[in-house]
C-alpha cells in the first residue's frame, strides 16, 4: 500500500523524514509554552491567556469563544512576534559563537528524535516492528552522546554574551549536565542488562525494550517502572537536571542571573533555545515513557498486540496497518504529553534548588544511589537470568 | 534573658528524602490546578474600589457646585514628586456666586507622570478641594496628555458632598451679619 | 461749612483755652454739632485746617463717639435707654413704641422729619427706670402708656406749628 | 554677678542672662540681644511706640533695696538680692532698661497673658489663611502656632468688614484681618508724612480706612504693606500671584537713585515676583521706594534684546566681536567709550580697562532727576561713585553728552561704544548717531537699536551679581536673583572680550577672580573683597572726591558734604 514510499530514493526519503519530524516538533515546543503558560495560571487560580483570538474563528459560535479562551492562538501570536520582532545583536558580543549558540542548540534537540521510536506498525506477519526514523542498535547511547551535546549551546551563548551573568549560568550548565548524566546512564543500565539476557543477540536499541514490556506473563507485561521504580526515579530526576527544568533550573535562574545564557539573546534566537528546551524535554519524556512506562503499550500487562487484537474483534479494520500505526503512536504521544504536563505540574510546585543542593543531590544522593541501584540489579539479574 | 531552647523533632528518613512534601506540594498544586479562577478579567471586569482608596487626584466642587479650591498652593508645596503646579488668580468682583472667595485657581496642573498617588495633597488641603477617588488607571499617547488640566480635574472629581459650607457661611455674614 | 458767626467766635475762643491746638477738638466738634445739629461730610476738613491737623485725625475723634452725629436728625431727638435697669423694666418696649408712633427706625428721621429715636446707653436715672431723654428734657418711669403720650404730645406741637 | 557696667550701658537680667545695653534700649530690643523672642505685633524698631497689642506683655522685677537705709534686701534663700517682681505683666515695647532690671518671659503669667492676647487679637480674624497672601510670614499666624492657645472658644459671629478696599493705587487693605496694630498709620504720618490713614468707628467695628476722598499714593505706600504684621495691607501687584514660601531670597540693591537702598528679590524658577527693602540702619532703615519694586518687570519685559545683531541682522556673539575688533581697528584713534552709572563697578573698571586699550574718550550718562528727601535721590545713577572710584571718570558727567556731541561734530569721533546707554536718549542728535559707527552692550530695545553697528544683548541687575557705589561712598554688593535671559550675555563677558578686541592684556570675567584685579589696580578698593563685602556694605574714602559739586540733596542717612551748588550748573 505505501509501496510508492519506498519506491522514492532514500535521500529524498530521509529529507521527507527529518522535515516531518521537525514539523512536529516544533509545533509541539510551541504548544507546549502555550500549555507552560496555561498550566501555570491554572495552577495559581488564574485564567492566563485568553486575549487573542482569529478574526474569522471568532465568528465561529461557541468553539470560537471556547478556543480563544484556551489560548491556542497565543501561540501564534507568540510565534509571529518571535519571528518578526527586530532580531538585534547587541555590541558587545562574540558576534559569531553568540548566533551560532541557538544553532547549536537545535542539533543535538532535532537529532535526538532520530534515534526515538514513536510508535509500531504491525507487519504482514503479525508482528509488530517499531516505527522511528533510525531505529539504530545503539539506541540509547545514541541518545545520551547526541543530548549531551546540547549543552555547548549554553556555553557558547554564555560565553559569546560576554556578559557575567550569562557566563556564570554557562558555567552552572556545564558543571549540572556532567552531575547528572552519571546518575542518569547508570540508571538506565539495569534494564539494558535484563533486556540483553545471555544468549541474546546484545542491544542497546529501544525496540527490545518495548518489546520486552510487551510480553505476556506477570514480569513481562510488567513495566520497568514498576520493576525498578528506583532506577526510574534516579532517571527522573536526572531528567529534570538534564534539561534544565524546575527545580533544577539554576542555570536559567532569573531571579540571580537576570535570564543566563540567554540574557542577551531576543527575538527568533531566543525562541530557538526554547524550541530546543522543548524538545529535550519530549525527547527525553519519550525515552523515559520507552524504557520504563511500557512505550507504546497501552497499560502495564495489556500490550499493543492485545489491544489491537481486541479491537479487531470489533472491526477488521483495526488491524490494519495503518490503524495500528496511528493507535500506537497517539498512545506513545498521550504519554510523552503526560510526562510534560508533570514536568509543568512540578515546575509550579517545587522551588528552585540552590546551586550548590543541586550539586549535593547530583553527586552525593544520586550517583551513589545509582551506583547502589546498579550493583543491586546486576546480582540480581544474575540470579534471575543464571 | 532567658533563652528557650525549642528541641527540633530530628526528622525521620522519609521527611529527609522530601519525597512526602513533594507529593503534598503536587497534591496541593494539583487543587489549585482545578480550582475556581479568583482573579478579575481586567477591562471588562472591575474591581470594587474600597473606600479610602487613593486614585488619581481631583478637584472637586461643593454642593452648589462652586469651584473649592482658593488655590492656597499648599498642595503644590507639600507634593514630594513637585507633581502639582498651580497658577493663582483673583476672582473678580462681577461674579455674585464667588466674588466672596476672593482666590481661584487661574490653572491647575497635576502631572500623572510624576504623582506617586500618596494623598498627601488631598490630606494638607485646607478647603478639601482635592480628593484622591476611585479612578485608578490614567493613560495617554504624550506626556501633554499625561498632564491633568484644571477642566480635566473637575470632570473627574465631580461634586463631594460637604458638611461645612465655610464660604457660603462668609457669604451670609457679609450680607447679612455683624456689619456695622 | 456754613457756620453762624457767634460760632465762629465761640470756636476762636475756645481754641486759646488749651496749650496744644489739637485739644481743642471736641469743644469745636461740639459746637459745630450745635451749631448745624450734625457734623456734615467737610467738618473733618474744615477743623483740621483750623487746628492745623490731618483731616484723617478729626474723623477718628468724629467716628469714635457716638453722640456726634453725621447725618441729620429729626427736629426732636428721641433717646432711649437701653442699658440694664431700663431693659429690665420695659425699655425696649418704650423704644419700639416710640418706633411705631413715629413709623420710624431706630437713627432714622421719621417721614415727617419731626423725630429721631435712638437706642442709646445709660442716661444715669436708674433708679427711675425707663427713662428717657426728648432733647435736653429727662423723662423717667416712661413705660408704654407714657411713651405714647409723650408722643401724642409732641405731635400736638408739631401740629401747632 | 551684676557685672560693671560702662557708662553708656545699662545692665539687665532677662530670663536669668545678664546683659548690657545701651540706654534707652526698650526690653524688646534687649531680649533680641540674649535671643529671647518676645512676640510683639505693634512694635516696629523704627516707629514710635504705642503699645497698643498688648502681645509683648512680661514679667519684669527690680532688685529690693530698704525704702528707708536704700540698702539692698537679701533673699536669705538664694543669699542673692531680692527682686520685687511687679504683680502685673508689663509691656516690653514701651519699657527702657533700668539698671538692674530684671524681665522673665517664660513665667505662666506671661504665657497666660500671651494667650489671652492672642485669643482677643483672633476673635474677629478671618480663617484666611488658605487664600491671604501674608500666610507664611504672617506674625499672627507664626504667634498663634508659638504662644496661641490652640483651639477657638469663640462661639459667635466675627464682625464683617469691607474685605477689598483699594487704600491706593498700590495698596489693598482687607479689613477684616486687620488687627488694629496702627504701624501703618504711624509709618504714614512719621516716616512718609502722609497721613491719610486712620481708625474710624473706634470700639467693636474700628476700621483702618484713608480719609475719604484721599488715597495712599505717596511713593512709600508699600511700606506699609511690608510691616503689616498680618494680611490686612497688601501689595495690589503681588497679591495673589504666588505665595511666599515658594520664593527664593536673594540680596540685592536698589538701582533707581544713589541712595542704593537694600532690598531682598523674591523670585521662584527665574521668575521674579516682588522685591522688599532689606533692613540697613545705616542706608535704609527697613523702607524703600515703590518705584523701586517695579523695576524688575524690566527682566521679562517684551522690548529685551535677546539677539546679537550685526547691521541690524541677527548674528553670533564671536562675530559681533569681530565686527567691533574691526572696527576698532580701522578707527584706531577715533573711538569714543560711553560708560554708565547704572553699571557694576566690575563692568565700569572693565569699561575703563576697555577705554584705556582703544585710547579712547571716556563719558557718562548723567541722570538728574529731583529728590524726595527720603529714599529717592537726585542723581538717579546708582552708581556714578564707582566710575568716580575705578577712574572711569574724573569730573561729573556733564548734561546731554555735549563734550562727545562736539567731538564726533569735528569728526573726531567715529565709532563709539556704549554699555548700557540709550544715546538718542542721552543727548545726541540724529545728525550725530548717523555720523558715527555704534556698538551697543544693552538690555532693552532702544531707538538707534536698528543705526546701531553692532548690537550685544547684555544683562539687567537681578540677573548678574555685582557691586555699587552709593551716594555715602559705601560699596553694596547684590546678587543674582535669577538665571540670565537666553541669548543675552554677562555685561563683564562681552567688556573682557572687547578689551581683547582692542587688543588689551586678558582680564578674568569671574566676579570673585575679577575683584582679585580690581583690588590690585584700583587703590580704592585695594582691601576689598566680593566675597568679604559686609552685608551693610563698606565705607569708602570720599576725601578724593570732597570738591566735587555732587547733586544729591538731603535724604534719610545723608547729608550732603557741601551746599548744592551743582544744581545751579543742571
Amino acid at each position: 500500500m505505501f509501496d510508492f514510499y519506498f519506491e522514492i530514493p532514500l535521500v529524498i526519503r530521509l529529507f521527507l523524514q527529518g522535515l516531518a519530524v521537525i514539523m512536529v516538533i516544533f509545533p509541539i515546543a510551541g504548544a507546549c509554552s502555550m500549555a507552560e503558560r496555561k498550566v501555570a495560571a491554572w495552577i495559581q487560580d488564574r485564567p492566563g491567556p485568553n486575549r487573542a483570538v482569529v478574526p474569522w474563528v471568532a465568528w465561529i459560535p461557541f468553539l470560537g469563544t471556547f478556543l480563544q479562551r484556551l489560548g491556542i492562538f497565543h501561540v501564534m501570536a507568540d510565534g509571529g512576534k518571535m519571528l518578526f520582532k527586530e532580531d538585534s545583536l547587541p555590541g558587545h558580543v562574540n558576534k559569531f559563537y553568540f548566533v551560532l549558540a541557538p544553532i547549536v542548540a537545535m542539533i543535538p534537540a532535532l537529532t535526538t528524535v532520530v534515534v526515538v521510536p514513536f510508535g509500531a506498525y504491525l507487519d504482514a506477519a503479525g508482528k509488530i516492528i517499531p516505527v522511528g526514523l533510525a531505529p539504530l542498535d545503539v539506541g540509547i547511547l545514541a541518545v545520551f552522546a547526541v543530548s549531551s551535546l546540547g549543552v555547548y549551546s549554553m556555553i557558547l551563548a554564555g560565553w559569546a554574551s560576554n556578559s557575567k551573568y550569562p557566563f556564570l549560568g554557562s558555567v552552572r550548565a556545564s558543571a549540572q549536565l556532567i552531575s547528572y548524566e552519571l546518575s542518569m546512564a547508570l540508571s538506565v543500565l539495569p534494564v539494558f542488562l535484563w533486556v540483553n539476557a545471555p544468549g541474546m543477540e546484545a542491544t542497546m536499541g529501544f525496540g527490545r525494550v518495548v518489546e520486552f514490556q510487551s510480553q505476556p506473563g506477570f514480569l513481562g507485561g510488567m513495566w520497568f517502572g514498576f520493576l525498578m521504580p528506583l532506577s526510574a526515579f534516579i532517571f527522573f530526576v536526572a531528567l529534570f537536571a538534564e534539561t534544565n527544568r524546575q527545580p533544577f533550573d539554576t542555570v536559567e535562574s532569573e531571579s540571580d542571573l537576570v535570564g543566563s545564557f540567554h540574557t542577551e539573546y531576543g527575538a527568533f534566537k531566543w525562541g530557538l533555545f526554547f524550541v530546543a528546551e522543548y524538545s529535550h524535554m519530549i525527547v527525553g519524556s519519550g525515552v523515559f515513557m520507552l524504557l520504563f512506562g511500557g512505550g507504546w503499550n497501552p497499560l502495564p500487562w495489556v500490550p499493543l498486540a492485545d489491544l489491537v487484537g481486541w479491537l479487531a474483534q470489533i472491526t477488521p479494520l483495526a488491524s490494519h496497518p495503518l490503524f495500528v500505526g496511528v493507535l500506537s503512536i497517539s498512545i506513545f504521544l498521550g504519554k510523552v504529553l503526560a510526562m510534560i504536563f508533570l514536568f509543568m505540574w512540578v515546575r509550579w510546585t517545587l522551588p528552585r534548588f540552590r546551586y550548590d543542593q543541586v550539586m549535593k543531590i547530583g553527586w552525593q544522593r544520586l550517583l551513589p544511589l545509582s551506583i547502589a541501584n546498579l550493583l543491586f540489579y546486576a546480582i540480581a539479574i544474575a540470579f534471575i537470568q543464571k | 534573658m532567658a533563652v528557650i531552647t525549642v528541641e527540633r523533632k530530628p526528622l525521620t528518613f522519609l521527611e529527609r528524602t522530601y519525597l512526602p512534601q513533594i507529593a503534598g506540594g503536587l497534591k496541593t498544586t494539583l487543587k489549585h490546578l482545578v480550582a475556581p479562577k479568583k482573579t478579575l478579567e481586567y477591562p471588562e471586569q472591575r474591581p470594587a474600589i474600597p473606600t479610602g482608596y487613593r486614585g488619581v487626584p481631583t478637584l472637586v466642587m461643593d454642593p452648589n457646585g462652586r469651584e473649592k479650591c482658593v488655590s492656597c498652593q499648599l498642595c503644590e508645596f507639600v507634593c514630594p514628586p513637585k507633581a502639582i503646579r498651580i497658577t493663582p488668580g483673583e476672582i473678580p468682583a462681577d461674579q455674585p456666586d464667588r466674588a466672596h472667595v476672593e482666590k481661584g485657581p487661574k490653572a491647575f496642573d497635576i502631572d500623572m507622570l510624576r504623582c506617586i498617588y500618596c494623598g498627601l495633597c488631598q490630606e494638607v488641603c485646607p478647603e478639601e478641594a482635592i480628593f484622591l477617588q476611585n479612578q485608578f488607571s490614567m493613560s495617554g499617547y504624550s506626556r501633554e496628555e499625561m498632564v491633568n488640566h484644571k477642566d480635566r480635574l473637575y470632570e473627574l472629581g465631580g461634586t463631594l458632598p460637604d458638611a461645612h459650607f465655610k464660604w457660603d457661611k462668609k457669604k451670609a455674614a457679609e450680607e447679612h451679619g455683624n456689619a456695622h | 461749612m456754613n457756620l453762624k458767626a457767634e460760632t465762629l467766635s465761640k470756636i476762636d475762643e475756645v481754641i486759646t483755652h488749651y496749650p496744644v491746638k489739637r485739644s481743642a477738638t471736641l469743644p469745636l466738634l461740639h459746637l459745630i454739632q450745635e451749631d448745624i445739629g450734625h457734623l456734615p461730610a467737610d467738618t473733618s476738613e474744615w477743623v483740621a485746617a483750623k487746628l492745623e491737623l490731618e483731616p484723617i485725625n478729626v474723623l477718628e475723634v468724629i467716628t469714635f463717639y457716638p453722640m456726634f452725629r453725621q447725618k441729620p436728625i429729626g427736629r426732636r431727638h428721641i433717646k432711649v435707654c437701653r442699658t440694664l435697669s431700663c431693659a429690665l423694666v420695659g425699655g425696649y418696649k418704650t423704644c419700639a413704641t416710640f418706633e411705631a408712633e413715629f413709623k420710624t427706625h431706630l437713627g432714622e428721621v421719621s417721614p415727617d422729619g419731626e423725630v429721631t429715636v435712638d437706642f442709646v446707653e445709660c442716661l444715669a436715672s436708674c433708679g427711675t427706670a425707663p427713662v428717657v431723654l426728648i432733647d435736653d428734657e429727662l423723662h423717667e418711669k416712661v413705660d408704654v402708656a407714657k411713651a405714647k403720650q409723650l408722643s401724642d404730645q409732641i405731635k400736638a406741637e408739631a401740629k401747632k406749628r | 554677678m551684676i557685672a560693671t557696667a560702662k557708662p553708656d550701658l545699662v545692665t539687665v537680667n532677662i530670663d536669668g542672662k545678664e546683659i548690657a545695653v545701651p540706654k534707652g534700649t526698650n526690653v524688646i530690643e534687649a531680649a533680641r540681644l540674649v535671643n529671647v523672642d518676645v512676640p510683639h505685633y505693634c512694635y516696629h524698631p523704627k516707629l514710635t511706640i504705642v503699645g497698643n497689642c498688648r502681645m509683648c506683655l512680661i514679667e519684669m522685677g527690680m532688685p529690693a533695696v530698704d525704702p528707708a537705709t536704700k540698702a539692698p534686701i537679701m533673699d536669705p534663700a538664694t543669699g542673692k538680692q531680692k527682686i520685687n517682681w511687679i504683680p502685673r505683666p508689663q509691656i516690653g515695647c514701651g519699657t527702657n532698661v533700668s539698671p538692674g532690671l530684671h524681665v522673665r518671659t517664660t513665667t505662666p503669667m506671661v504665657k497666660d497673658a500671651r494667650e489671652g492676647v492672642m485669643e482677643f487679637l483672633l476673635i474677629n480674624h478671618p480663617l484666611d489663611c488658605p487664600i491671604c497672601d501674608q500666610a507664611g510670614e504672617c506674625k499672627l499666624q507664626e504667634q498663634a502656632t508659638g504662644y496661641g492657645r490652640g483651639y477657638s472658644r469663640f462661639i459667635e459671629d466675627k464682625n464683617v468688614k469691607p474685605k477689598r478696599t483699594q487704600l491706593g493705587p498700590r495698596v489693598t487693605l482687607d479689613d477684616e484681618r486687620c488687627i488694629l496694630c496702627s504701624r501703618c498709620i504711624r509709618f504714614s504720618k512719621e516716616i512718609a508724612k502722609d497721613d491719610v490713614l486712620g481708625f474710624v468707628d473706634r470700639g467693636s467695628y474700628s476700621t483702618l480706612t484713608c480719609f475719604p476722598g484721599k488715597k495712599l499714593e505717596n511713593n512709600y505706600s508699600l511700606n506699609t504693606v511690608d510691616i503689616c504684621p498680618v494680611g490686612a495691607l497688601t501689595s495690589t501687584d503681588f497679591r495673589f500671584k504666588m505665595r511666599v514660601w515658594f520664593l527664593k531670597q536673594t540680596n540685592a540693591i536698589d538701582t533707581e537713585s544713589s541712595v542704593g537702598a537694600n532690598t531682598v528679590v523674591w523670585s521662584r524658577e527665574g521668575t521674579i515676583y516682588r522685591i522688599t527693602p532689606r533692613r540697613n540702619d545705616e542706608v535704609n532703615d527697613t523702607w524703600m521706594a515703590d518705584s523701586g519694586r517695579v523695576l524688575f518687570k524690566a527682566v521679562q519685559a517684551p522690548d529685551r534684546l535677546s539677539a546679537v545683531k550685526i547691521n541690524g541682522t541677527d548674528s553670533a556673539f564671536d562675530i559681533a566681536i569681530n565686527a567691533a575688533a574691526e572696527l576698532f581697528k580701522a578707527n584706531a584713534g577715533a573711538v569714543a567709550v560711553v560708560g554708565s552709572g547704572r553699571s557694576t563697578v566690575e563692568e565700569q573698571f572693565l569699561t575703563k580697562q576697555l577705554a584705556t586699550a582703544l585710547k579712547a574718550s571716556t563719558h557718562l550718562v548723567s541722570r538728574v532727576g529731583e529728590g524726595d528727601k527720603l529714599l529717592v535721590s537726585a542723581d538717579r545713577n546708582p552708581n556714578v561713585r564707582g566710575a568716580l572710584v575705578t577712574g572711569l571718570i574724573s569730573t561729573l558727567p556733564g548734561v546731554k553728552l555735549v563734550d562727545l556731541g562736539a567731538q564726533i561734530d569735528a569728526g573726531k569721533v567715529k565709532v563709539v561704544v556704549t554699555v548700557g546707554e540709550d544715546l538718542a536718549a542721552a543727548g545726541l542728535n540724529a545728525g550725530q548717531l548717523a555720523k558715527i559707527s555704534l556698538i551697543v552692550l544693552g538690555t532693552h530695545a532702544k531707538s538707534m537699536d536698528g543705526g546701531a553697528k553692532v548690537v550685544i544683548p547684555t544683562l539687567t541687575a537681578f540677573e548678574k551679581s555685582g557691586t555699587f557705589v552709593n551716594q555715602q561712598f559705601r560699596i553694596q554688593k547684590f546678587l543674582k536673583a535669577v538665571p540670565p535671559m537666553a541669548g543675552a550675555t554677562d555685561d563683564l563677558i562681552v567688556l573682557a572680550k572687547l578689551v581683547g578686541a582692542a587688543g588689551g592684556a586678558t582680564i578674568p570675567t569671574e566676579v570673585n577672580a575679577l575683584w582679585k584685579t580690581i583690588a590690585a589696580a584700583v587703590p580704592a578698593l585695594a582691601t576689598t573683597t566680593f566675597a568679604n563685602l559686609p552685608e551693610t556694605g563698606q565705607l569708602l574714602d570720599a576725601t578724593p572726591f570732597s570738591a566735587l559739586p555732587f547733586v544729591e540733596g538731603e535724604t534719610l542717612h545723608y547729608k550732603p558734604a557741601q551746599p548744592v551748588v551743582a544744581a545751579a550748573n543742571a
